[in-house]
């Protein structure tokens, strides 16, 4: 018998303990219950997320692979596809910011080459504790954090030749104790060819080629679903180290090995590593498979059965390769500098047989390890903060008294201020691809030898899913998707990453729900399926939760890539236009809910974020992507964190030197005295600021108005300085480069030269 | 007073760095270098009255600065003083307020 | 005219230099694999970008050693043009075809941005078709690209022109602030005394179609296209 | 056999990273740290029969890959040794046609 202390380390409860001495209709092995323990962890089985996934949209007619397999994958026409997911590496990052991030970066870069396809893009999105102490200074503790996490996935993504074109980063004091890093990656294939995480064909040689299998993090599986404590600094010995030039070589083998017909199916080792890998494969083939650990490649001394299936060592691929064709892929290995080893073969028993030196260490059927795992329906509550928190009162605050002032602080705000300092780190122009630099936009990357270029953007805010889970959801999807639209591309795909406290918790799980279902409304009313995405789940330290974060990764597809879009002016005498509604007033929907400006002018987070029309959003976007395509439009930027003001400005900045004065109808919304704030600051969606040229401009706004998306000529562009009137009055006005000083230093202006612990190795 | 803090990855930590030289010494007929681990060296000069002063001070800011608790260790030289004492493993650093 | 693209493990530029000569200005290329022994013939080798074998221990350093170097010295002793970009020029001042040497950027991160490089010297195959004193506009992606050599050679560059390429402002004025990484007089790139092969940080190989941001990187591979036209390698 | 290699900036080459770390420990009230300097170390396992040959080798390997002689000089010790030598330039590899 078992005892009881082996499996509450195992993390398993005595209902999963029962379960699987049926499954094996006797005790478990100590490998077997290791091997149990990492593939029914929340991380490996999504036990408590599942059946809520159900619920996302995966179909489409471009989609060729939806969720399942190690990535997503939809049609872009010219007979290719664009495979993408998103990951989350956020407590690994917390323990140790450089490598945790490093290693996360490897890990969806794996998922998408397993997938057959040569990743292009990388994308990535971060979250911290508040980077500004209050007191006009900085927070050392996450310019430590902040520091380390860039340079990790800086130090990887640059090494191995992928660029980092975009992504988002923001500061809220709920992931203080635990930051959000999380990272998605696009490729493309052959739509024809691609690779399948599949065992099949019994008698088919199984290979596993790459790192060497060391005592890495092992139980990292179990970990990365085990509240965070004090204790975890015991699990430090956990830390992993990357290797991006051993994966540039797995990348570049495996690729040419694909080219070829040898192999059947292809997975990379991550959580759980060789234990997931084998069932999961075999579970898809319908097989079992049958290895011998003694064969793997081990880096250190005395490895037991039990770490050598549980070690999370990285840059390892797991292959399963057709009879007679072996001696084949070895060569492309070897060319490669690789040594890929046969470590067992593929049966027909639908058993998992794990071996040592011949001997029978575990023997489990893997359908039921691998699918059999218990699901949850966990109970939920509605939050106890929540109705407080919805409640905003505005006579109970003062009006700023010179919005001008307002709206530069708004600028330098962190979440909005200019992300140079990150992305200039990240090597965002290898492969001669990158037609839309990060900082503009949605990031845009070329097909070469086609004239298409996809268009990519991640998004989400915590605060407005803390405020409303749904609509927390439902914004993310929109405003993903707007920015892909902004750039002129058509919104086809999406990822998602789904970021939450322990879900044993009913309000927390009653977050995650809702969220989920606001990101399914969302997906549906759009058109976008869902193709992918990644729980992560007990994102808490001592007892604090994160805000609720649902991170969406669109993906859009741009038939002419000359035709490409960005926020930037281009040049002085251009036609302003404001797409979508000037004035919002419906109640509720004046978007200060949860604002930027409610957090920075009065230290609030509170009411609720403007909900989106999807009728309205979705003419918006076609709208947009129609114009953009019959070259209307000049330049387009959505109005996000800071309103219509800061989305105004920020067509300015960079555009070297082109300003703007519009005019806006209001003042918006009842007569309280925050008309003008509500005009200049509310963040209620669905609104597109464009230039056009003067002799278009009517033309654009018959468009819209066939289109039923209210559109008004609210300026012009040109002169030295932003200036916004509403109704006619000047409320905000403030030369360009004044504006500029305030959005490129509010971020960047908290960083010293790299701190040693957090440069490279 | 000159100190010399050597930090190292702990011997559990996998060191890619390393690998990659010794494969390459191999390839240039250096078969007989059998392993290779790469660490940081600081050479640090500090004011300090007496050798034992001086490496307090050295420890310290390894600890706190040089190396990175979570995967290195760290030994302390100083010059003038006995043989270098057996490595330390920096203390678990400061979590978040 | 053909240019040989040098593979090392870990260069990840070499399908944009392959790229720029083959698509954008439509010549031959073809990529030689470290292990190779000779440059199949070839009228120009570039050495790419990206970090071959990567970058452990010292950038460029495991690399000088491949098979491949013999035949580049032995192409470059002949006279041959050689371009080394990046970690492509790391590759070449740790092999001692290039003299000096390159440090971490002076602010200690990787920095990835368009800078602007002043053409110092029109007389070496890479830099022919430019004008003297022609500014370029050229992207910079490394962590390590602080160029540095005793004084005494420094000052033997600039007396021989071997200072090709130079850090500056948009207007070609040299100065601290057009300097991203702390190179030394501000040295972008160099040549060797024979002034056939050239070494640079930027990438011009990034910089030949305005659809990147720039075009102006295709004099670079322009001028060796010229030069080997000329001695009749059409 | 174990043998360590210090590979450290010449004294006439500008070590920023150094000078980073003297003014991040200034500003955590570590004043009497005048200056750092930043190498690298490595340590090898050498198959050799006695401490000469290993140091023989070390040094070789250090010569031609470890160290750089443009910006580097070098010092090699080895276990079970007298006192360590003093540092080396590396051969001059440099050619100037
Ligand atoms: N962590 C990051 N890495 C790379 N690029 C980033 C990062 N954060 C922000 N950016 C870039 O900065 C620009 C502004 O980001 P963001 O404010 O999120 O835009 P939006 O509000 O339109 O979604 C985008 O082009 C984005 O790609
Ligand atoms: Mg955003």
């Amino acid at each position: 018998m078992t005892d009881q202390a082996a499996i509450d380390a195992h993390g398993l409860s005595a209902d999963e303990y029962r379960r699987l001495v049926e499954i094996l209709g006797r005790e478990p092995t100590s490998t077997e219950l290791g091997i149990f323990s990492v593939m029914w962890s929340e991380h490996c089985s999504y036990k408590s997320s599942r059946r809520h996934l159900r619920r996302l949209p995966t179909e489409g007619p471009r989609v060729l692979q939806g969720p399942g397999e190690n990535a997503g994958a939809v049609d872009i026409g010219d007979g290719l596809a664009a495979v993408f997911k998103i990951e989350s590496h956020n407590h690994p990052s917390f323990i140790e910011p450089y490598q945790g991030a490093a290693t996360g970066v490897g890990g969806i870069i794996r998922d998408i080459f397993t997938m057959g396809a040569r990743p292009i893009a990388l994308l990535d999105s971060l979250r911290f504790g508040e980077i500004e102490d209050g007191r006009g200074g900085t927070r050392a503790e996450t310019v430590r954090l902040v520091d380390g996490v860039v340079a990790g996935i800086a130090g990887y993504g640059n090494s191995i030749g992928i660029p980092t074109v975009g992504g988002e980063a923001a500061f809220e004091p709920g992931y203080a104790g635990n930051p959000l890093v999380n990272v998605f990656c696009l490729g493309v294939a052959k739509a024809g060819r691609l690779a399948k995480g599949v065992a099949s064909g019994a008698g088919n040689p199984v290979y596993y080629v790459g790192a060497r299998t060391g005592r890495d993090g092992i139980h990292g599986a179990t970990m990365a679903s085990a509240e965070f404590d004090e204790q975890s600094a015991d699990n430090r010995p956990a830390v992993q180290v990357g290797d991006p030039f051993m994966e540039k070589l797995l990348l570049e083998a495996c690729l040419e090995v694909m080219e070829t017909d040898a192999l059947v199916g292809i997975q990379d080792m991550g959580a759980a590593g060789l234990t997931c890998s084998t069932c999961e494969m075999a579970a898809r083939g319908g097989t079992g498979i049958d290895i011998d650990v003694s064969r793997v490649p081990q880096r250190e001394t005395g490895m037991t059965p039990y770490e050598i299936m549980l070690s999370e060592s990285q840059e390892r691929m797991l292959l399963v390769v057709r009879r007679g064709r072996g001696a084949e892929v070895e060569r492309v290995f070897d060319k490669w500098d690789l040594h890929a080893v046969r470590i067992g073969e593929v049966t027909g028993g639908g058993l998992l047989r794990v071996r040592d030196r011949g001997r029978v260490v575990a023997e489990i059927p893997n359908r039921e390890l691998a699918d059999a795992a218990p699901l949850y329906d966990r109970p939920t509550r509605y939050p106890a903060y929540l109705d407080e928190a919805q409640r905003l009162d505005l006579s109970a605050l003062d009006v700023p008294p010179d919005p001008t002032r307002t709206w530069l602080d708004l600028l330098a705000a962190p979440v909005i201020a200019s992300k140079r300092w990150i992305y200039r780190q990240y090597d965002h122009m290898v492969r001669t691809n990158t037609v839309a630099l990060p900082g503009l936009g949605a990031a845009v990357v070329r097909i070469k030898g086609t004239g298409r270029a996809l268009a990519m953007s991640v998004d989400g805010n915590g605060r407005y899913a803390w405020l409303d889970p749904r609509e927390g959801g439902r914004l993310a999807v929109a405003e993903a998707a707007r920015n892909v639209a902004c750039a002129g591309a058509e919104p086809i795909g999406a990822t998602n990453c789904l970021n939450f406290g322990n879900p044993e918790r009913p309000e927390i799980m009653w977050q995650f729900v809702e969220a989920v279902d606001g990101i399914a409304e969302a997906c549906r009313a759009l058109g976008i399926p869902i193709t992918g995405g990644n729980v992560s789940l007990y994102n808490e330290t001592d007892g604090q939760a994160i805000d609720p974060t649902p991170v969406l990764g669109v993906v859009g597809v741009l038939d002419d890539a000359a035709r490409v879009l960005t926020r930037l002016f281009p040049e002085a005498g251009l036609d302003v236009v404001l797409l979508g509604d000037a004035a919002p007033v419906a109640a509720g929907a004046d978007g200060l809910g949860g604002s930027e400006y409610l957090k920075r002018a009065h230290g609030l987070v509170r009411g609720r974020p403007a909900p989106v029309d999807f009728d309205r959003e979705r003419a918006l976007q076609r709208l947009v992507v129609d114009a953009a395509r019959r070259g209307m439009v000049c330049s387009a930027h959505d109005c996000a964190e800071g309103g219509l003001a800061v989305a105004l400005a920020e067509c300015c900045i960079e555009s070297g030197g082109v300003g703007a004065r519009v005019d806006l109808p209001g003042p918006a919304g009842p007569d309280d005295g925050f008309g003008v704030v509500r005009t200049l600051f509310g963040e209620s969606p669905s609104r597109i600021i464009v230039s056009a040229a003067p002799a278009g401009r009517d033309g654009l706004l018959a468009l819209a108005r066939d289109r039923g998306v209210p559109a008004a000529a609210i300026g012009r562009t040109g002169g030295g300085r932003v200036t916004v009137s509403v109704a006619g009055e000047v409320v905000a006005d403030a030369a360009l480069n004044t504006a500029e000083r305030a959005w490129a230093t509010g971020l960047a202006r908290h960083f010293e030269p790299a701190a040693v612990r957090g440069s490279a190795p | 007073m000159r100190a010399g803090v050597f930090v190292t990855l702990k011997p559990s930590v996998f060191d890619p760095q390393g690998r990659t030289i010794v494969a390459a010494l191999g390839s240039m007929g250096y078969g007989s270098v059998r392993d290779v681990r790469q660490g940081k060296y600081f050479e640090l000069e500090i004011d300090a009255e007496t050798p034992e002063a001086a490496r307090a001070l050295a420890t310290e800011v390894a600890d706190r600065l040089l190396a990175n608790p979570v995967i290195e260790s760290y030994r302390v030289e100083v010059d003038g003083e006995g043989p270098p004492a057996p490595p330390v493993e920096p203390g678990r650093r400061v979590r978040v307020d | 005219m053909k240019f040989a693209i040098v593979q090392f493990p870990g260069s990840n530029c070499d399908h944009d230099a392959y790229h720029a000569a083959r698509h954008v200005l439509g010549r031959q290329a073809e990529f030689v694999w470290h292990k190779d022994a000779d440059l199949g013939g070839a009228d120009a080798v570039v050495l790419p970008g990206g970090f071959s074998y990567g970058d452990y221990l010292r950038t460029g350093a495991i690399a000088r050693f491949s098979p491949v170097m013999g035949a580049v010295r032995e192409f470059a002793d002949a006279g041959g043009p050689v371009i080394g970009i990046c970690n492509g020029f790391q590759v070449l001042l740790e092999a001692g075809l290039l003299e000096g040497a390159l440090l971490r950027n002076r602010r200690l991160k990787f920095l990835c941005r368009h800078v602007h490089v002043r053409v110092e010297q029109t007389d070496t195959p890479f830099s022919g078709a430019a004008s003297a004193g022609q500014v370029l506009r050229l992207p910079i992606a490394h962590g390590e690209g602080s160029y540095h050599a005793a004084p005494e050679t420094v000052d033997a560059l600039e007396a021989n022109r071997q200072v090709v390429f130079r850090y500056c402002e948009a207007d070609g004025t040299v100065t601290d602030a057009g300097n991203p990484n702390g190179s030394l007089r501000a040295i972008a790139g160099v040549c060797n005394r024979r002034r056939n092969v050239v070494g640079l940080m930027p990438h011009p190989e990034r910089a030949c179609e305005s659809a990147l941001g720039s075009g102006d990187g295709r004099v670079v591979l322009e001028s060796v296209v010229a030069a080997m036209t000329a001695t009749g390698a059409a």
